[in-house]
């Protein structure tokens, strides 16, 4: 007898018998990531918490059954497939890095399984299995850079970690760019984890850009931002746009380097509303109140609720009918109403910008009025042809 | 000044002491002879402490000292000189003398005093000790150990490796001290002459047993022999 | 089938400035069983390591008609140069069978290194008698007593089949009659080989030296028979020393 | 020219760093053949020392300044626990302590994930030290990096002073040299071997409570810059301060003109080659001591 | 049990080879979910590279801590092909045309279209490569710690490189996507069940291999030299000769295993091929046992398979368990779980035996004299 693991070939169906229906929480505890990916995992528990404190999912308590993907691509792969075929969850929530949603992404579709990826990402993806509850780059980065060409910067100088992420959000950065006269005087890339800048500050130093587009990942921001600060160089001079520092990080890296410097999301833990006044509440009470919420929180946090309303819409658990009712399912998130985009399985959001405050919160100096949608592919946009 | 009581040691799994008793008597030098094999250093090594008998004691000046480390044996009065002419490599001559002169209460005079019996070292303090001749890092060996001004000493083949005229230097000095100091040695040597000469008694040790025991002195020599050839 | 013998010209070895083996000229015969001896730091092992390549040195070492200066170290062993050392150096993990048969394969080619070894080779197993050892076959080397290993290290040189050989005190912590045996073995030994002997036992050196070479300061010093070497006053003032000579003059 | 002044003094701080780590491993890997994995997780615990003081000390110069003998007090007794519990049954077989301590390190990052949370966390600089100082021109230094090469410089000499004017030294170095003879000599090898391991890996601390002025203050901080700085002791030679000190300089040097005309991973590789091609010429690092003995 | 010892050693090792055999052959895939049998395929991959650092290391001493260098060498040329076959003939693989500036595809890529040559690269690639670098090295005699920590920067070189070069390696992400398998479509159990029979009867067929070069007289030198290298010059052999052999052939394994870890796993990255990686091949060697034959093999297979079912017990809390297992054994286990075997048998009968064989004493020789 097998060690008692039924599946079947090709698409393992989710088992729902019981009176709970798992699901699995896919995140980095540990190595270099874990230093983001912890606070996702704590958001989506929160979430869970509280759908099965409201009766759970079709009358079914959900379980969470978390696994470490280890800040290691082939690990997340190995511990989805666990996942799927031995727990046999219903939805996976999780991956941080696109590296590691590159690793996972052929397992999902293999056996047509769900995961609801919660991070701001380079785009040009689509997997059927996947749904995309972060920001894809015309709701993030387009828009930081229509703010900045707003406020008159004329060159940039693009720094990033050396992965999929920001090589490509560069290449998207690039081609936007030259349709819209900005100059970009220069492009670098530290490996992740890294935290010798010397050189590259230096460099930015000397190429007196406007401004500083930066897709750093992790713990580089933090050796960035010091380095930046000690050498100089100040937000009102020479003003860095990030896109993945978000609160928690701000927290770890300290407003001394960091205040007055710009981020592009499409939440912040100072966002206004109801819902985020709830869902910040909820998280301090369960976590501490000295712990931040943020961006890919939200969008994890979200992504939970999001996948409640379409098992709901199709009144099933299972992949392809969850996968057919998700178009136009909508939730009240802390961000803001979003809506699921069906053809994409991205959603629409609001575009924001920041400016990071001396009290470590971030305060909206920019929105896009109402949420955009989601083109991953960047059809609407003359420019991005030939892109992909 | 030392009672080496029924000690069992060995390696591993293999004994290769079986109940072995030896004294040194207070001022008096003691020698250890037998075949390749028979267990003499191993003796040593239990004496000094860097083999723990498995059974049987060790005690030195009436102290049971079979507990306790090398360091704090040599801290009582105890120096060792092991065989094979080992020195600190990368240390130069000099600073494998201050190694042991170090702290201690006259440890200056008593590293001159040590260069005076080994002459040919004073044109070899500055060069490291890993470079050094075989016989030159033999005298050394023995020179260190006379730095902590011991009670007993403890030597393995000390002679090994050595010219000629220094080895009857050698022996003139352990006896000098025996008679002047009080020193008191116990003695491990395969030159026969020298042993027998130097040493008030003898042990004969085979297959890690003594086997014949006697008084010193030449008139010894064919009592040995004839001990050693069986 | 004498391989012709070992002959030096101006050997010269210097360490940072320090003139280890100042311009020896040495001449050793096929058969000959030379000894050489000489104050500690006289640069005897200096010497034995200039020949086997070990350290560099300048001047001239033929062996037969080979110039060996220059090579490597494992060239000049393959040319029939094999050497002990003063501190015993085999293969501590090693079996005492495993050791003489690798001292006995550096000429085996692939083939045979790939496979594993079936029965003990004839000179192994004839050395294994001859150092005594036979009893002790497949005892790790780094378990054996001192004297023992010496013992290992001359079976070594014999499976090697060298036509050099160079011991640099080989009997040293050996009981009498063990230097005896040895002493003897290098007898039979040296019939068709070249010998070269260091060793500081003077009665070793009467008993089997058939000539004598007294390295002083890294100068040859004196050459000669035992008789004369001993005889002359220099050996006397630097390495026999006056009470030792006398003395071992009357027991010999 | 102001580029090429900017990248000099880059080179230099980079060496900074790298010998500041580098050289607690000069003691526990130099003199002692320990391969301590662990060194960069005693290098996070300096950090953290800082991070805590920094609760209840709030000004951050003075937090720092009183940061800088706490750390080194708590990495040391860390390293003194690792040396006491582990290590001291690993001298007869030295690589593996890289292992055994590999396993130490990854329960460490752990615990300090346990303890402070998995994000990193902040210290506060004193302004100072966030600032840079001017060398006329647009040409201007970190006080920081400035900061930390002062205190490298500190560092070198005062492990050079106990090494030398000491007999500390000349124990430590006899006890890797020939443990048994050591012991026979009258030395106690225990206590000097947890000294020695007290010092380096209490330098470990302090280098972490100079880390924090650069980067990250997280569980796994000190991972990526441990190859680097074992790279440094092992080119300038094992066992060789004046080894280490050369070899770090020259390769922050390296690194940083050649990450200025390429990228920061041509750099990393061409420094790598570089190295490969020294030993080459100098197998046994820059500095050797030969001895006579076989093997 | 007594029976056993004396067995004549080839009738012992044909049994162990059958036994071993039986295990690998019948009793996992009868015992073993699909999902549980592919994670066991990798962990036997993982051991293909173990035998060789058990030859290298536990035998020759080279403490190599930059086998996933090999690893991903075996990797990258089998998952280039796959990509190629994947992609179809003239057409770039998706990675590519995703992130790549080119147009088209890199020279040295090219040659990875024919199966014959990705096969050979797989393993002469990383053998050529240990080849250069082994002879550079040893010849110089870099050995010891110098070596160890030398393989160990090379393995972080080789991580930045190719993470710097996205276009055409696939950076950080590595070769993902891989489902076809020389025409076989890998997303099919029965094809995955293949795969796991070739790594199994490769690994058998290296340790037969193994097995005879460590009885061989060559295993005998690698051990002589291990612990004197420079006496061996001695006697007539070169050393670097001696210990390139291991290391190339250790390197040849771990280049097979990485490509056979391909079509098992479907990802090849320079996540699995840096130093943490490596440093946990050599782990699992030294846990299982360095210098027996089926040490390095039964190590791989326990550091893996504790790491997955540790790390899915105790997800938050599973480094502390490796962590504490690789301290344990390690530090007072030297002779690894192998010596386990060992010390039960010596309990029941007590003839004397040599020592445990340790290891590194070269190095302690080498610093310390
Ligand atoms: N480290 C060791 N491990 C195992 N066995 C050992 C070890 N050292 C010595 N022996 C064994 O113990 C026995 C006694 O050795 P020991 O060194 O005491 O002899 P010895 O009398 O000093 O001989 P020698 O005159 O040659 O120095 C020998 O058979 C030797 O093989
Ligand atoms: N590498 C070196 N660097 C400096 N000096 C050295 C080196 N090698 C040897 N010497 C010195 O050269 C001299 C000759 O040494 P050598 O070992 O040849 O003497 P020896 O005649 O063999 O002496 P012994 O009888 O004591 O063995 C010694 O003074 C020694 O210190
Ligand atoms: N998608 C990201 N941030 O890797
Ligand atoms: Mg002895
Ligand atoms: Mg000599």
């Amino acid at each position: 007898a097998k060690t008692g693991e039924n599946e079947t070939a090709g698409g393992v169906t989710a088992d729902t018998s019981g009176d709970t229906v798992k699901v699995g929480l896919l995140n980095s505890l540990s190595g270099t990531m874990a230093i983001s990916e912890v606070t996702v995992r704590d958001a989506i528990l929160l979430a869970v918490e509280e759908i099965n404190a409201a009766g759970g999912v079709l009358g079914k308590k959900i379980e969470p059954i978390s696994e470490d993907g280890a800040s290691d691509w082939p690990t997340f792969a190995e511990k989805a497939e666990k996942l799927i075929k031995v727990d046999r969850v219903a939805a996976v929530f999780g991956c941080w890095t696109s590296a590691s949603r590159k690793a996972v992404k052929p397992v999902f579709e293999e056996n047509k399984a769900l995961l609801f990826y919660p991070v701001q990402y380079e785009g040009l993806e689509q997997s059927p299995y996947i749904f995309y509850t972060g920001a894809t780059t015309n709701q993030q980065i387009v828009p930081g850079l229509d703010y900045l060409k707003a406020q008159g910067k004329k060159s940039v100088y693009l720094v990033g970690s050396d992965y999929v992420f920001p090589r490509t959000a560069n290449k998207i950065i690039k081609a936007y760019a030259e349709a819209n006269g900005l100059k970009v005087l220069g492009e670098d890339y530290a490996p992740l984890g890294s935290t010798e800048f010397g050189t590259i500050v230096n460099k930015v130093k000397t190429a007196k850009a406007d401004a500083v587009f930066n897709t750093l990942n992790g713990d580089s921001n933090v050796a960035f931002f010091k380095e930046y600060k000690s050498a100089g160089l100040t937000a009102a001079a020479m003003p860095v746009v990030s896109v993945s520092i978000a609160e928690e990080e701000v927290k770890s890296i300290g407003t001394q380097y960091l205040a007055g410097q710009l981020t592009a999301w499409n939440y912040y833990q100072t966002t206004t509303g109801p819902a985020n006044d709830k869902f910040v509440k909820a998280y301090k009470a369960k976590y501490g109140a000295d712990k931040p919420t943020s961006d890919p929180m939200e969008a994890a946090y979200t992504a939970v609720y999001l996948w409640k309303a379409m098992v709901e819409k199709a009144g099933s658990f299972e992949v392809e009918k969850v996968k057919g009712a998700s178009d136009g399912v909508t939730f009240e998130a802390p961000e803001g109403l979003v809506t699921v985009d069906g053809a994409t399985q991205h959603i629409h959001k609001t575009a924001r910008i920041g400016k990071i405050g001396d009290d470590g919160l971030i305060t909206e100096v920019w929105n896009s009025g109402s949420p955009v949608k989601p083109d991953p592919y960047l059809k609407g946009y003359p420019w991005a042809t030939g892109l992909s | 000044m030392l009672r080496i009581e029924k000690v069992h040691a060995g390696y591993g799994r293999s004994t290769v002491l079986h109940g072995v008793d030896v004294t040194v008597d207070d001022g008096s030098v003691t020698a250890v002879l037998g075949h390749n094999g028979a267990g003499k250093s191993t003796l040593l090594r239990a004496a000094i402490g860097l083999l723990k008998p498995r059974q049987g004691m060790v005690l030195f000046g009436g102290e049971d000292v079979t507990k306790l480390a090398p360091h704090e044996r040599v801290a009582r009065g105890m120096a060792y000189v092991p065989q094979g002419q080992q020195c600190f490599p990368h240390l130069t001559t000099l600073e494998n003398l201050q190694l042991v002169a170090d702290g201690r209460r006259g440890g200056k005079e008593a590293l001159a005093s040590a260069l005076d019996l080994f002459p040919a070292l004073n044109g070899l303090l500055r060069r490291r000790a890993g470079l050094l001749s075989g016989g030159q890092r033999q005298q050394l060996a023995i020179a260190r150990a006379l730095i902590t001004r011991p009670k007993l000493l403890l030597l393995d083949e000390p002679t090994e490796g050595i010219q000629p005229n220094v080895v009857a230097e050698i022996e003139q000095a352990v006896l000098s001290l025996a008679g002047r100091d009080g020193l008191s040695v116990l003695l491990v040597e395969q030159h026969l002459g020298f042993a027998l000469r130097a040493a008030h008694r003898y042990h004969v040790l085979e297959s890690g047993r003594v086997t014949s025991t006697g008084a010193g002195g030449t008139a010894a020599e064919p009592a040995v022999r004839a001990a050693l050839t069986v | 089938m004498t391989a012709g013998g070992l002959s030096i010209r101006g050997l010269r070895v210097v360490f940072d400035g320090f003139v280890a083996v100042d311009g020896v000229d040495l001449d050793v015969a096929p058969g000959d069983i030379r000894f050489l001896i000489g104050p500690n730091g006289a640069g005897k092992t200096t010497l034995v390591d200039a020949v086997t390549g070990l350290v560099k040195a300048s001047g001239s070492v033929r062996f037969g008609e080979t110039e060996l200066l220059g090579r490597d170290v494992h060239r000049i062993a393959r040319l029939g140069v094999g050497r002990t050392f003063q501190t015993a150096a085999l293969f501590e993990e090693l079996t005492v069978l495993q050791n003489l048969d690798i001292a006995a394969g550096a000429g085996r080619g692939p083939w045979t290194m790939l496979r594993t070894r079936r029965a003990v080779p004839d000179d192994v197993a004839f050395a294994l008698e001859a150092i005594g050892l036979a009893g002790r076959r497949d005892t790790l080397a780094g378990t054996l007593a001192h004297g023992q290993k010496q013992w290992l290290e001359i079976g070594m040189l014999l499976v090697q089949n060298a036509r050099l050989l160079l011991l640099d005190e080989p009997v040293a912590g050996m009981s009498h009659e063990e230097r005896e045996a040895t002493g003897e073995l290098l007898g039979k030994i040296a019939a068709d080989r070249t010998v070269v002997v260091i060793e500081h036992d003077m009665d070793f050196l009467r008993r089997f030296a058939r000539t004598v070479t007294v390295l002083h300061a890294g100068k040859v010093l004196s050459e000669g028979t035992v008789a004369q070497v001993q005889a002359d006053p220099k050996v006397q003032e630097v390495y026999l020393g006056h009470a030792a000579a006398e003395s071992e003059a009357v027991e010999a | 020219m102001t580029v090429i002044l900017g990248q000099l003094f880059t080179g230099v701080s980079i060496g900074a760093v790298l010998l500041l780590i580098a050289l607690g491993l000069a003691l526990t890997f130099g003199q002692m053949n320990v391969i301590n994995m662990a060194h960069g997780e005693f290098i996070m615990a300096g950090a953290y020392t800082t991070y805590v003081l920094q609760q209840t000390i709030t000004d951050a110069g003075v937090s720092l300044l009183v940061a800088i003998p706490i750390a080194f007090a708590v990495a040391g007794a860390m390293g003194v626990l690792l040396e006491w519990a582990l290590i001291r049954r690993l001298y007869t077989r030295p690589l593996d302590t890289l292992l055994v301590t590999w396993g130490v390190s990854l329960m460490l990052q752990q615990l300090a994930r346990d303890i402070f949370g998995a994000p990193n966390v902040q210290t506060k600089a004193p302004d100072i030290l966030t600032e840079s100082t001017s060398l006329g021109g647009d040409v201007s230094i970190a006080n920081s990096r400035l900061f930390i090469l002062g205190l490298v410089v500190l560092a070198v000499v005062a492990l050079t002073a106990a090494l030398k004017l000491t007999p500390l030294g000349r124990r430590i170095r006899a006890v890797v040299q020939n443990r048994d003879l050591a012991a026979v000599s009258g030395i106690p090898t225990g206590s000097v071997d947890r000294l020695t391991f007290f010092i380096g890996s209490g330098l470990a601390g302090v280098a972490g409570v100079a880390l924090t002025l650069l980067g990250p203050i997280g569980p796994t901080m000190g991972t990526n810059i441990i190859i680097d700085a074992f790279l440094v002791v092992v080119v300038g030679g094992i066992g060789q301060l004046k080894g280490s000190v050369i070899v770090a300089f020259t390769l922050g040097m390296l690194q940083a003109m050649v990450e200025y005309l390429t990228t920061l991973s041509v750099a990393k590789v061409i420094v790598f080659v570089a190295i490969v091609a020294f030993l080459q010429w100098r197998p046994q690092g820059l500095f050797t001591l030969r001895t006579r003995s076989l093997a | 049990m007594k029976a056993l010892t004396e067995m004549n050693p080839r009738l012992r090792a044909w049994l162990g080879f059958g036994l071993g055999a039986l295990v690998l052959f019948a009793a996992a895939p009868a015992l073993l979910s699909d999902f549980r049998l592919s994670l066991l395929a990798k962990y036997l991959c993982f051991a293909i590279v173990a035998v060789g650092i058990g030859l290298a290391w536990g035998r020759g001493g080279l403490l190599t801590l930059g086998q996933g260098v090999f690893f991903g060498l075996g990797g990258y040329a089998m998952a280039m092909h796959l990509k190629l076959a994947d992609a179809g003939p003239g057409n770039m693989p998706d990675f590519m045309e995703l992130y790549g500036q080119l147009d088209e595809l890199p020279a040295w890529w090219a040659p990875f279209a024919n199966p014959a040559f990705a096969l050979a690269a797989t393993v002469l690639l990383p053998m050529l490569v240990a080849f250069g670098l082994g002879t550079l090295v040893f010849r110089r005699r870099v050995r010891g710690a110098y070596f160890a920590i030398l393989s160990q920067a090379l393995a972080a070189a080789m991580v930045i490189l190719l993470i710097g070069q996205q276009g055409t390696t696939g950076g950080t992400n590595g070769l993902t996507d891989i489902d076809g398998f020389f025409g076989y479509d890998l997303d099919d159990p029965v094809n995955q069940r293949m795969v796991y029979f070739i790594i199994a009867a490769v690994l058998l067929g290296l340790l037969a291999l193994t097995r005879q070069l460590m009885r061989s007289r060559y295993g005998e030198l690698l051990v002589a030299v291990r612990d004197s290298e420079e006496r061996v010059r001695f006697l007539g052999y070169n050393p670097a000769n001696v210990k390139l052999v291991a290391y190339v052939v250790a390197a040849g394994m771990a280049g097979l295993a990485g490509a056979l870890f391909v079509p098992a796993v479907g990802i090849i990255s320079p996540a699995l091929i840096g130093i943490v990686p490596s440093i946990e091949f050599v782990i699992g060697v030294a846990v299982g046992g360095r210098a027996a034959l089926l040490g390095p093999v039964l190590g791989a297979v326990a550091v893996a398979w504790a790491k997955t079912a540790l790390s899915e017990r105790f997800p938050g809390t599973w480094t502390y368990l490796q962590g504490a297992m690789f301290v344990l054994v390690v530090a007072f286990l030297p002779g690894g779980l192998a010596s386990l075997w060992g010390m039960v048998r010596r309990r029941r009968e007590t003839p004397p035996a040599p020592a445990p064989v340790t290891g590194d004493q070269a190095l302690i020789k080498e610093v310390a004299v």
